[in-house]
């Protein structure tokens, strides 16, 4: 147990495995801004804090999961589900009044039934997982079919126009972001969560030991499932925002998603293997460093053939640098 | 339990996806089309996976449908299912991409990708031209997988460079046909090229996320508007045609969806009834339609019934 | 009033259809210490867990101060005043030592948010208590096991609870921890709280407890008060018949063959300088206090661990590469102290087990493994060690108790026939009757020729085995003493930190 | 006490508790049967094991991955690379005028492929020890993106076509259609008695329940490790030749939408991914079910979207079975494990 926690104490390679992905990102930032002066510039890093927030936000409900030690690859399905439950909403005349469409209600309305919607999600998710007692990963594989086809038959797999929602996802207070402010609003109160509060100390435990913690009078299941709750809400959150960016949900919208959200979580630190990983810094440093990249190659004017092949390999390079002082689980 | 009623004549339609309205119009047309003539039809969807295609072609022959009608995901995998129809005696009919080589379908009722996404941009060329302005192009590439993708991105390079005073290619923007990918790449090549002044893009299908950047960056107006920023496109589905007609978009190679799709069922019908077509290939000649001939063209288009 | 704390009746419980405990009659007094003892898989644990809330008994009744008692989880049963400590650690690795000690029970403030002023300075009290090496900030991962079942033990005593159980708490705790914890038990006791206290070390029962209740196959083999049973009497009601000596007697000699020599090994600062030799036929005991660094030693030697500096000779042949192949390939065999993690497969059947290192050997040139074979040779340590397990090609290791884990883990590595044989702990959590067999197996390899170097932190067994022992104290080896001048005061000064070796 | 007919029993329980996926295959076989026209025809069963091959040799790799505890992505851009590189050699390539000499050099270069971006997922879980869900990942971004850049510049197209037509033996074509199916059957069969029978396979099991305890023990847990993603790698390669071969070309975006059925196939037949339980025989059996969904939901003319809701309502019971299954039959130790994971 003891021996997993030292880090190789030689000077150079325990700063860099500590700070490694830090490294990566500062690398990043030095070549990109040589290779383009609009890069560092403060409509640029407000850019990609913008592009940032809607899968931040998701990455960080999937902290919390993977902290429970269990995984939803249904975040891009569920995405995609609720946003067309969206679009259809806000589109078919009649179900809410149209004066609603233009101001906040309507908004409002909907972005309630979505977090509902997530929630519920979340639950069948944590349901399926603890009641009886399926993996993780099954479980999600299969909502995320589910949903998958539900959403398509309801769209037809045409594309919806969510135009109403394009002043909240588009909109700014100042020259901030309002997806930005949301994030970090989200970040601070599910840090605290985590850090302060009984639930996320439990759920720390739980994905230590789930043995050790039923023993101990925790409540496993519970916990579990409100993890999946939470990762439900703040996904479809995710994606009602990342819809409203776009303004349009299509067949292919959100999918792919939840690889993007869980290898952030995992650049940040957290474990997949459970009771290991954070929400500041970690969820947000990694979201912010998948995010930068394909910022920067755009600024590059690299070929874009080319933009997945340096995306795997910064990924690559950026975790072979964190894992290298650990004893790693080897999986 | 198998029934053996009256013979009703089946035919299978294998579909790439169905992500754009087009794909989507033209699926029900087929649809629509052959429910009008008393055919039942059995679709199948590859979600985009020219190896499930072929399974799915597999299956549909097993199930003994009397012919196929296909959009082929990739033009050349499609081959295999070209062969394994004529093996078992079923005529495959090729719908909007076309296969060229040694093993044709019976049929295929296209429209010319390249050439259209070529000329679209040349007739803006020419009119730059004449106002003597040049333009700075971001080009918005679909899925290289993607034959039409492919060829329209080569239509509209060819342009660009037969036009070197007009045109200067200053970044592409991969989109993958993901309107995410296009949104977070088109903010991204328009911050790192502030001069960049004409978006050229491969389908309608991407206009959302077009939108939704120009707006963020205050550039979302009609022709005529100091912020306007010009939009060249191609498909001519009813967003595109609207943006056209609104003053947003330049201009619109635009491929007809019913026309493709009565064409191909009428002679996959022909086809089971032993007739030979005239051609191998059946061309659907589409339309450039642009803010100079919108009056005129513009009626002819599929989906000016549905503008507003 | 009567002065029964907890009365149990008529208690059954089986596994899968297979009765573990038939209807036991159980009592424990307010104010009292009840030692409970048995040979391993007799039932204690299984019998805790009932009144502690983790498992459900099947039949039979429970009273708790007068009042009937049927807890439904762990949780209530806390709330009833039972304070349980666990067989196996029970603490969660990625928090801190405050927080393993509220973790059932937080305080919390207006906004849900957890007290941590509070649980700091509570925490701070429980580690002064035993002044412990630790802050409560420190993350359990970066403690020892034996500081781990410190922090176990303080977690338990800060809930005021009426009843304590003990199962087996000083498995790995050093004889300054123990005293240290016996003294506690002392003061809990004149405080008028009830405990139980499971263990096989039996010196340990008789100077703590007022009465011994035995177990023997989920039955009560009687309950007596301590002073009037004799240590041999107790045996005979544990393992059912007469066990005449706890230390096998078998002649052996030692031969002038080096198997195993270390020079001058260093580990980070966890080894310093240490060199050994241990002889064909030779049982060489370490003894050390906790953190001493003897578990780091014995990894080090194996190569569970790469050594920064120093020279090993395995068998005459000087070492490049350490790792365990290599060791097992010069027949060493290596038994880690913590099983769970280091040892076993527990979610695997015992026979995977058993034939892990063994298979190598049953193999043809296709790398094939001779299944018959693997079955005979595992059939027979069942047989040997005498496991007890139901069906080994289904069960699995993780339904086991302690003390047969233990067996299987040393089943795996004596099929093997080692020459060198590294024993860490090798019989903690072990039954008196076991462990009688496991020092029969040791002293039988030794004299068929094998070097044992035997871990262990009770020097009683260690002088009962060992024909040398080796002291180690913060890294290094601080005393070497042969058999004719076993002494305890003088091991354990020498294991002591002081000024006078450096 | 030995009452025979109750010792049968057990084991029928048995074998259904370790497999929950059996009684659903047969079922659905027979459903199959019953309702589903043109199932039971030899132009449709023959299909049917066709579509199964190379799947099956996929999932085999990757049940040794998973059986570990690991996931491996790359699988699907293996698939990819091996499929343009090897067409390359066959079409394009200065080879290509000699079939003889290119057919068995494109089959060594995407075996090769797999070989090798398995030996760098190994060394990288190993040796960088990296968690191997990020480490194939990222190969499998760049590997995928490499097909995509490989292809555009030898090709105007997305895939290279002009293959010769003996290779197409390799992928079932008219009267050869065995071929596949024995390529597979002979994969599986090899995977069965390297995890059942050799050293090598209980290595694989032991390590994937406990690495420390094996490296301990003396197992050689990193050359394991490295063996079985390669062997993944490998697998892919030949499911990539397979593939290639059926359809005629290769293809930028074969094994795009490959991942989901591969890894649905493994998990739905009962491989744990926690590792160190399952093995091929419930590989086999996830990959005829999955198979057999989607020929008899294409027969049926059943929809796109209903067919992604029916998949995923026939995983999750399944999965449920398994936990139904287990508590019926009150093994409680295995249910003990079960609360561990
Ligand atoms: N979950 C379980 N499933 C099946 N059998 C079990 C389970 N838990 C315990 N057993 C069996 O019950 C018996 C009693 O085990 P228990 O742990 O109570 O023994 P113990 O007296 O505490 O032994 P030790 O001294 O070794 O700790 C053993 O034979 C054990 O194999
Ligand atoms: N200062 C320290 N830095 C790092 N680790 C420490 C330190 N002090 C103690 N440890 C850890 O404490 C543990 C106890 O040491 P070790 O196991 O070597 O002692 P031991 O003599 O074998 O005693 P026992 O096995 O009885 O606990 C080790 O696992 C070691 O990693
Ligand atoms: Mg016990
Ligand atoms: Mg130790």
């Amino acid at each position: 147990m003891m021996q997993e926690n030292i880090r190789r104490s030689s000077g150079y390679l325990s700063w860099l495995t500590s700070y490694g992905i830090y490294a990566v990102l500062l690398l990043l930032v030095v070549v990109f801004s040589l290779g383009n002066s609009q890069f560092l510039t403060v409509d640029n890093v407000l850019l990609i804090l913008q592009q940032a927030s809607p899968l931040g936000i998701a990455v960080v409900g999937m902290v919390f999961v993977l902290l429970g030690s269990g995984i939803d690859i249904s975040v891009g399905a569920s995405m995609f589900f609720v946003s067309t439950v969206a679009g259809c909403v806000l589109n078919a005349s009649g179900v809410i009044p149209a004066a609603w469409l233009t101001d906040i209600r309507g908004v409002a309305l909907v972005l309630g039934m979505v977090l509902l919607l997530g929630a519920l999600i979340g639950w069948i998710n944590g349901m399926l997982v603890t009641r009886f007692r399926i993996l993780p990963f099954i479980v999600t594989l299969a909502t995320a079919s589910i949903l998958k086809g539900t959403g398509l038959k309801i769209s037809g797999s045409a594309s919806i126009g969510v135009a109403a929602l394009g002043d909240l996802a588009n909109g700014r207070v100042g020259p901030i972001p309002n997806v930005l402010i949301l994030f970090v609003v989200v970040l601070i109160a599910c840090d605290y969560v985590l850090r302060r509060t009984v639930y996320g100390r439990h759920l720390m435990a739980i994905g230590d030991s789930a043995r050790n913690a039923e023993r101990t009078g925790i409540k496993v299941n519970r916990n579990i499932v409100a993890s999946y709750v939470i990762c439900g809400v703040l996904g479809t959150l995710a994606g009602i925002l990342s819809a409203g960016q776009i303004g349009s949900v299509s067949a292919g919208f959100g999918e792919g998603n939840e690889f993007i959200v869980i290898s952030a979580a995992v650049l940040g630190g957290t474990s997949l293997f459970g009771g290991k990983g954070s929400i500041l810094p970690g969820a947000v440093i990694g979201i912010i460093l998948v995010t930068t990249i394909m910022n920067g190659l755009a600024m590059m004017n690299a070929s874009p053939f080319i933009y997945t092949i340096v995306r795997g390999l910064i990924i690559f390079c950026a975790i072979a640098l964190d894992s290298m002082g650990h004893q790693g689980e080897l999986r | 339990g198998k029934q053996q009623g009256p013979k009703v004549v089946t035919l299978g339609l294998s579909c790439d996806s169905l992500e754009s309205a087009w794909l989507v119009m033209n699926h029900s047309e087929v649809i629509k089309e052959a429910k009008k003539r008393g055919v039942e039809v059995i679709p199948v969807i590859a979600e985009g996976d020219a190896a499930k295609q072929n399974v799915q072609i597999e299956n549909l022959i097993a199930r003994r449908v009397d012919a196929v009608l296909c959009i082929p995901k990739d033009s050349s995998a499609i081959v295999k299912s070209i062969k394994n129809c004529k093996a078992a005696g079923i005529p495959i009919v090729m719908i909007n991409r076309s296969v060229s080589g040694k093993v044709l379908p019976d049929v295929q009722v296209i429209a010319n990708n390249q050439t259209m996404a070529e000329n679209v941009l040349q007739s803006f060329a020419d009119r730059a031209r004449r106002n003597g302005k040049t333009y700075n192009v971001v080009l918005l590439i679909g899925n290289l997988s993607d034959e039409n993708a492919a060829l329209r991105k080569a239509g509209h390079q060819k342009a660009i460079a037969a036009n070197p005073d007009v045109f200067k290619l200053v970044a592409e923007v991969p989109t993958e046909w993901n309107l995410d990918t296009t949104l977070k790449g088109l903010q991204n090549a328009l911050q790192a090229n502030p001069g960049a002044n004409l978006i050229v893009t491969p389908s309608d299908y991407l206009w959302p996320p077009i939108r939704s950047v120009l707006e963020q960056r205050d550039r979302w107006a009609k022709l005529g508007d100091a912020r306007h920023f010009p939009v060249v496109s191609f498909d001519g589905d009813e967003v595109g045609m609207q943006y056209l007609q609104d003053g947003y978009s330049w201009g619109d190679a635009a491929q007809d969806p019913v026309v493709e799709a009565r064409l191909a069922v009428e002679w996959a019908l022909q086809l089971i009834a032993g007739k030979t077509p005239p051609h191998n290939i059946i061309y659907d000649e589409g339309q450039i339609v642009t803010i100079d001939n919108f009056k005129e063209l513009g009626p002819q288009v599929w989906s000016y019934s549905l503008l507003k | 009033m009567s002065d029964t704390a907890l009365r149990l009746a008529g208690v059954r419980k089986a596994f899968s259809g297979v009765p573990v405990l038939h209807g036991l009659d159980f009592a424990l007094k307010k104010g009292e210490v009840l030692g409970v003892t048995g040979e391993n898989g007799a039932g204690k644990s299984t019998l805790m867990n009932i009144i502690g809330g983790v498992l459900r008994m099947d039949a039979g009744t429970m009273t708790l101060f007068d009042e009937p008692y049927a807890p439904c989880s762990p949780a209530q049963a806390t709330a009833k005043g039972i304070a349980f400590i666990h067989q196996e650690l029970n603490l969660f690795t990625n928090l801190t030592v405050a927080e393993n000690m509220f973790i059932d029970g937080f305080p919390t403030n207006r906004f849900g948010a957890i007290d941590h002023k509070k649980i700091t300075s509570i925490a701070q009290q429980a580690i002064d208590r035993f002044s412990l090496p630790v802050t409560p900030a420190t993350k359990v991962a970066d403690l020892s096991t034996g500081i781990r079942q410190m922090v176990e033990i303080s977690k338990a005593l800060l809930k005021n609870a009426r009843i304590i159980i003990f199962d087996e708490p000083t498995t790995s705790l050093s004889s300054r921890e123990k005293n240290a914890l016996f003294h506690t038990i002392g003061e809990l006791q004149q405080r008028g709280i009830s405990m139980i206290y499971i263990s096989h070390i039996l010196e340990d029962i008789f100077r703590l407890c007022d009465r011994i209740t035995v177990l023997r196959d989920g039955r009560i083999a009687g309950t007596s008060p301590a002073a009037e049973i004799s240590e041999n009497e107790l045996i005979k009601r544990m393992v059912g018949r007469e066990l005449s000596q706890i230390f096998p007697s078998i002649e052996k000699t030692i031969s002038d063959t080096v198997l195993l020599e270390a020079r001058h090994l260093k580990w980070r600062q966890r080894v310093k300088d240490v060199s050994l030799k241990l002889r064909a036929g030779e049982i060489v005991g370490l003894y050390g206090l906790m953190g001493a660094g003897r578990t780091e030693l014995a990894k080090v030697l194996f190569g569970v661990e790469q050594r920064d500096a120093g020279e090993l000779i395995l068998n005459h042949r000087l070492m490049a590469q350490v790792s365990p192949s290599a060791c097992i390939g010069g027949n060493a065999a290596f038994i880690t102290e913590d099983r769970r993690s280091e040892g076993l497969l527990m979610s695997k059947p015992v026979d995977d087990n058993l034939c892990l290192v063994k298979s190598a050997d049953l193999t043809n040139r296709l790398g094939v493994v001779n299944v018959v074979e693997r079955a005979r040779h595992n059939r027979e340590a069942i047989k040997d060690l005498q496991i007890r397990v139901v069906d080994p090609a289904t069960q699995l290791v993780s339904s086991l108790s302690g003390g047969n884990q233990q067996k299987v883990v040393f089943g795996k590595w004596v099929m093997k026939d080692p020459k060198i044989f590294l024993l860490d702990e090798p019989t903690r959590g072990v039954d008196v009757g076991a462990r009688f067999e496991i020092y029969s197996i040791i002293m039988d390899l030794a004299k068929r020729g094998s070097a044992v170097l035997f871990i262990s932190s009770e020097l009683q067994e260690l002088m009962g085995v060992c024909d040398r022992i080796l002291v180690m104290q913060e890294g290094r080896l601080t005393g070497e003493v042969p058999k004719a001048e076993f002494d305890q005061e003088k091991l354990l000064e020498m294991a002591l930190p002081g000024p006078a070796l450096t | 006490m030995h009452n025979p007919s109750s010792d049968c029993q057990r084991k029928v329980w048995s074998i259904f508790r370790e497999m929950p996926i059996l009684p659903l295959l047969i079922v659905s076989f027979l459903g199959a049967i019953a309702g589903v026209p043109y199932f039971c025809t030899v132009g449709n069963l023959r299909n049917y094991l066709l579509q199964s091959s190379d799947l099956l040799i996929i999932s085999c790799g990757l049940t040794f991955v998973v059986l570990n505890g690991g996931i491996d992505f790359s699988i699907t851009s293996i698939l990819t690379l091996g499929s343009v590189a090897g067409a390359y050699v066959m079409a394009l390539s200065p080879l290509a005028a000699t079939p003889a000499l290119s057919i068995p050099v494109a089959i060594a270069v995407m075996m090769g492929i797999g070989l090798l971006v398995g030996m760098v997922n190994g060394l990288a879980v190993t040796q960088l020890k990296m968690p191997s869900f990020v480490a194939t990942l990222a190969t499998q971004l760049v590997v995928g993106g490499l097909a995509v850049q490989f292809t555009s510049m030898v090709s105007a197209t997305s895939s290279i076509a002009g293959l010769p037509e003996v290779f197409f033996v390799l992928g079932g074509e008219g009267r050869f259609f065995f071929v596949p199916i024995l390529i597979a059957v002979a994969v599986w069969l090899f995977s069965w008695w390297l995890l059942e029978r050799t050293l090598f396979g209980q290595w694989v099991y032991a390590i994937g329940v406990n690495p420390k305890a094996s490296f301990i023990s003396g197992l050689p847990v990193k050359r394991t490790i490295v063996g079985l993603m390669v062997l993944s790698g490998v697998c892919a390669g030949l499911a990539s030749v397979i593939a290639t071969a059926r359809n005629g070309v290769g293809m930028s975006s074969l094994g795009d939408k490959m991942f989901l059925t591969t890894i649905a196939s493994v998990i739905v037949g009962g491989t744990n991914t926690s590792g160190g339980h399952g093995g091929v025989m419930h590989t086999l059996l996830g990959v005829l079910f999955i198979t057999l969904l989607n020929n008899a939901l294409n027969l049926l003319g059943v929809g796109w979207y209903t067919m992604m809701i029916v998949l995923g309502g026939l995983i999750l019971l399944s999965a449920m079975s398994t936990h139904l299954l287990n508590s019926r039959a009150g093994w409680t130790w295995k249910k003990g494990q079960a609360s561990d994971v």
